[in-house]
């Protein structure tokens, strides 16, 4: 059977619906052990913030009940150093590259778009999941009126790269946030970052990271994650991109079902290195099992009782 | 050459009553592993345990990969119940191994607790006359001690000490290397250290090689999400910066780490 | 060791800290089996409307990774029948008894309080997580305004009872919806409701409950309910209720030490039917394994770095 | 007496590649069960699989309580690993029994796959001249048929049938109900149904029902939490309203239940 597992995110057209959701996947080259990056539809890289950042003291990780907490604080190299070490590697291979961007001004946010989309990448991933310093510390992704100008802002200035906002879960109404973020231009939505959660040690009675508090991810959030998709899905018109949980290609499935046009495997990286590849893979022998030619026919296609 | 593999559980042998000594053969051709690295081990075929667990390479069997683990939490207690001929994936071997003493250099190695499997897989194959210190709380908990004091045939000098004096010296291992470095210290050619066992040991270590300016490696741990270099959850600080235990590590010159 | 057990949330005092969670212990009397309710603190019944409810179509649960959804749609005999039924079989027992409650406008949430109040019943917990038939479908617990004006309205009808405020997980800012729901009279927030989510079965490719969506309970959620407990506490003077993946006497420990003044088992309950009164005994034997003689130098008692 | 308790393996043996025969020893003292009960099983120590599965009560030996299961997901696919000797928690004897027929109807069992386990319990201990329907895919999956066959010493007329013809008659077991009751209906005085097995099959038996008048029970399944009624999760709509399939059933009354 000749299938379609092509999938088109604004601009960005990916070989298959496959991306890495930032943060656990590094910058691509820790897997080149484990994954043909050739493989995968994006590599989605690790936060980049303009200035090199070193994170939050150890511990910053800790296991919970089918999930895991983790406070790293955004510890990057910094965009100067990932644009002259990190991205010429990327380059070698046959898959779109997507950096994850960050900072605490819309300035920094808009250099850093800038700077990337004249690197080439050819896709931007706007995390809006940070505390705005300007706005006296309040989250981008939380307030409607700053994530607008935020994503307009970016938006205007890019010329190539494909602009995803990464939402926030921890907002009131996934519909609203959706639209707000169609509204002001975003070329795609991506959701969702991880839960804000924490973790206390009862022996010595310390939180289990430093930070205190800390992002959850992992199968756990699954079911929070499909439910927000979908929501957002319904909500908008620009492709959206599931994440939270996927371990499996019957996660990814799902996901795809309740609305996303691609998918971000995160934590499920640690767990199998080789997860990307196998989804990829294994989506394509669930679409010819099922009978299904073209994988948009797969999008959304959720059937209600 | 894989470094994500599965492999058989040949054997799960305890070895006291929370320490187990496993052979796992992978079914697949895999890279040679060097003493201070180790490998990530699933614990179980569901998500709860989520991430695979860290052990360091003990030493290689013709059968299979050694590794010592003591239980703790979720994760060991199911090693636990691994069966001979189960299935479990792993990945590995991961981090940097042990950095050669050179010629000139008298390795010093030093064993807290199950740090005892790194240590014993450098000493295992060190080429010349070197001494191993190695400490747990009591006699019982000196896992290996039989296979450590066999060294001593490849001129290893092995000094074992227990907490509660149950076997060898009483006191810690910190205590015993003060009492070596004090009574032979002219006698040990340039000592060079290498560590591996609980943070407080370490951190005793360093306070001892600060004072008597003496250089060595010690062998850290952090919790690991992927133990590859992608997450950076198991970051430490270093005098130059903070450094991934699983990719830069979990090897590291004593005089790099903030302690 | 003689300890100290007994907790004070405002005039409801019980002899420890465990309570059920709401939806999980039906009336009491279907544990009777397993547990001597005598032992717990006090017994949180199934919601309870001003009429009966039919509750939602079949499949109402599914399982998910180490949590469950449910949609159960509050199906509930109605308050006449509780009254009359229901509660002088827990009459009989040496516990207090909560109600928990939820309507669709202010005025059927004053109605049932009053009745309650006036038939005995220590304490009344108001589930807000329910649409607002007047407000056009908005949830109570996620519009500041209407959440404040329903607990005062019943605050102030209610004579003896305990008014407890079971927040909706689903807000922006858990402090700021603690310090309204305080200053809006409540003597006691309880929190988390469960998180809405939802599942995708990829073979039917229907959504596994009928309803679509439902709430995630269990082991999934905790660090997220431990992080809003924290919160919460550190942000309000009154006694906060620890809810969401007890099973065992750790988690209960870990959110009071999070600042939880008592705890509620939830879907625990389905795990170990027994989990309430072992609960209840495993705090008494961690205090005294810690030397702790008095329960309250455990809450909020987490050290900080 | 308790209906929470731990409970030993004492064997797990495949029947076919999907279904096996699980035997518990409760270890403490435990309610005695009746035809169409069901237990819950713990199929996991971790959290994941989370909730206990539900299982028909097949029969008791003098050593345990036995379960017949199949895999279907998850918690099924642990159980296969369960090894003897293995600690398991359960809950029951829960729901209610098949009613008894009263002395002037004649029982008409109906078993679609592992239906089986509940309607095998059933007719083990009927007291008179009764037929049992028994069908399923093909041949390797008319589990325990031998033992089926074998109550027709006590005067119980098996008929088994399959989708694929492989073995007895070619059919669903609707297909030889109907025929049973167009050939031989004259000849089973006032015949009572019980029946369990999928809901396809239990629709089905549903309309012959309706169509020729008949009475009889049917066990239904539901995804359930607790499985003692208190999280309303395995509600069945009913002519009189919602009922709990765990607690007001598993067995219900045929015209009652709305399909
Ligand atoms: C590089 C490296 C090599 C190691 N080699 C060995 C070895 O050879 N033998 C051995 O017995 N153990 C070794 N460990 C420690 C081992 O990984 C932990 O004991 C194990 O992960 C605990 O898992 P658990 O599920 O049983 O415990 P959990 O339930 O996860 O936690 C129980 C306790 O163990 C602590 N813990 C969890 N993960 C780690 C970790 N990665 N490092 C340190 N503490 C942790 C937790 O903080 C907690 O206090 C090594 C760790 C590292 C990082
Ligand atoms: C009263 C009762 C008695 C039962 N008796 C038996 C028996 O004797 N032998 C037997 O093999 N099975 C029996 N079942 C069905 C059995 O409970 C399910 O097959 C089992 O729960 C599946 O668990 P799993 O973890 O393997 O599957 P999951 O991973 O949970 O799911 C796999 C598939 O099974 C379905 N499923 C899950 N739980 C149930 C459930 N409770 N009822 C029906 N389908 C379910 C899911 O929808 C899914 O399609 C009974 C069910 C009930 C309600
Ligand atoms: C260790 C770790 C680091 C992360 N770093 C980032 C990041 O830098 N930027 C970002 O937008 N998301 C980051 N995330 C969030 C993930 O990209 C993803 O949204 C989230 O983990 C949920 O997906 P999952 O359940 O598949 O992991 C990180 C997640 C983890 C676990
Ligand atoms: C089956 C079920 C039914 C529930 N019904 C109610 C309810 O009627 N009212 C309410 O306030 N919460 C209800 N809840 C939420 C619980 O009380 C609790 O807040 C939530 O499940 C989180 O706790 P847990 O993880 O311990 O289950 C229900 C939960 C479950 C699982
Ligand atoms: S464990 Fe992931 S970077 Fe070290
Ligand atoms: S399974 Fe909980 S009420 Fe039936």
């Amino acid at each position: 059977m000749v299938m379609e597992l092509g999938v088109a995110l604004g601009k960005l057209q990916m070989k298959n619906p496959v991306m890495t959701a930032s943060g656990t996947f590094g910058y691509g080259e820790e897997y080149a052990d484990f994954v043909d990056l050739n493989a995968l539809g994006a590599v989605v890289v690790k936060g980049i913030s303009l200035k090199p950042m070193k994170g939050n003291p150890s511990p910053r990780i800790c296991e919970t009940s089918c999930g895991m907490l983790n406070a790293i604080g955004l510890q990057n190299i910094g965009v100067k150093k990932f644009l002259k070490e990190k991205l010429p590697y990327l380059r070698q291979f046959d898959t779109k590259i997507v950096v994850n961007v960050f900072g605490s001004t819309v300035q920094e946010y808009l250099r850093l778009s800038e700077m990337l989309d004249d690197a080439g990448v050819d896709g931007i991933e706007l995390n809006v999941s940070c505390p705005n310093v300007k706005k006296g510390g309040i989250v981008f992704g939380t307030d409607r009126k700053v994530l607008a100008k935020l994503v307009s802002t970016v938006r205007k200035a890019v010329k190539n790269a494909t602009v995803i906002t990464k939402l926030s879960p921890n907002v009131p109404s996934i519909p609203e946030f959706s639209r707000t973020v169609e509204e002001a231009g975003s070329d795609v939505i991506s959701l969702i970052n991880t839960l804000p959660g924490m973790a206390i040690d009862i022996e010595t009675r310390k939180p289990k990271l430093a930070n205190i508090t800390g992002g959850l991810s992992g199968p756990a959030i699954k079911p929070v994650a499909v439910r927000m998709v979908w929501e957002a899905a319904r909500s908008v018109a620009v492709p959206v991109i599931g994440i939270g949980g996927i371990v499996k290609t019957e996660d990814a499935i799902e996901f795809m079902l309740a609305g996303a046009s691609a998918i971000q495997v995160g934590t499920g990286n640690f767990i199998n290195p080789r997860a990307t590849e196998e989804i990829a893979q294994g989506i394509a022998t669930y679409l010819e099992k099922k009978g299904i030619k073209n994988i948009k026919d797969l999008i959304g296609k959720m059937h209600v009782f | 050459m894989n470094s994500y593999f599965r492999a058989k559980v040949l054997s799960n042998t305890p070895l006291n009553t929370s320490t187990y000594l496993l052979t796992l053969q992978p079914v697949e051709q895999v890279r040679k592993p060097v003493p201070g690295q180790f490998y990530m081990i699933e614990t179980g075929s569901s998500y709860d345990p989520l991430l695979k667990r860290p052990f360091s390479y003990l030493r290689r069997t013709p059968e299979g990969i050694q590794f010592l683990y003591s239980i703790r939490g979720k994760g060991t207690l199911l090693m636990r119940d691994f069966q001979p001929g189960k299935n479990v994936q792993a990945i590995g071997p991961l981090g940097n191994g042990y950095p050669n003493a050179g010629t000139r250099n008298t390795p010093v190695l030093i064993a807290g607790g199950t740090g005892v499997a790194s240590i014993f897989s450098l000493a295992a194959q060190l080429p010349r006359k070197a001494y191993i210190l190695y400490g747990a709380r009591c006699r019982k908990d000196l896992i290996l001690l039989n296979e450590v004091k066999e060294l001593e045939h490849r001129d290893i000098i092995c000094i074992d000490c227990t907490d509660d004096g149950s076997c060898g010296m009483k006191g810690t291992v910190i205590d015993a290397l003060n009492e070596l470095l004090t009574t032979d210290f002219s006698k040990i050619p340039s000592p060079l250290l290498y560590a591996c066992g609980p943070k407080p040991m370490l951190e005793g270590l360093f306070r001892i090689a600060l004072e008597k300016g003496l250089k060595g490696y010690v062998s850290l741990e952090e919790h690991m999400a992927c133990g590859f270099g992608a997450c950076l959850g198991c970051t430490v600080s270093t005098v130059k910066g903070n450094k991934r235990v699983c990719k830069e590590g979990p090897v590291f010159p004593i005089g790099e780490i903030v302690w």
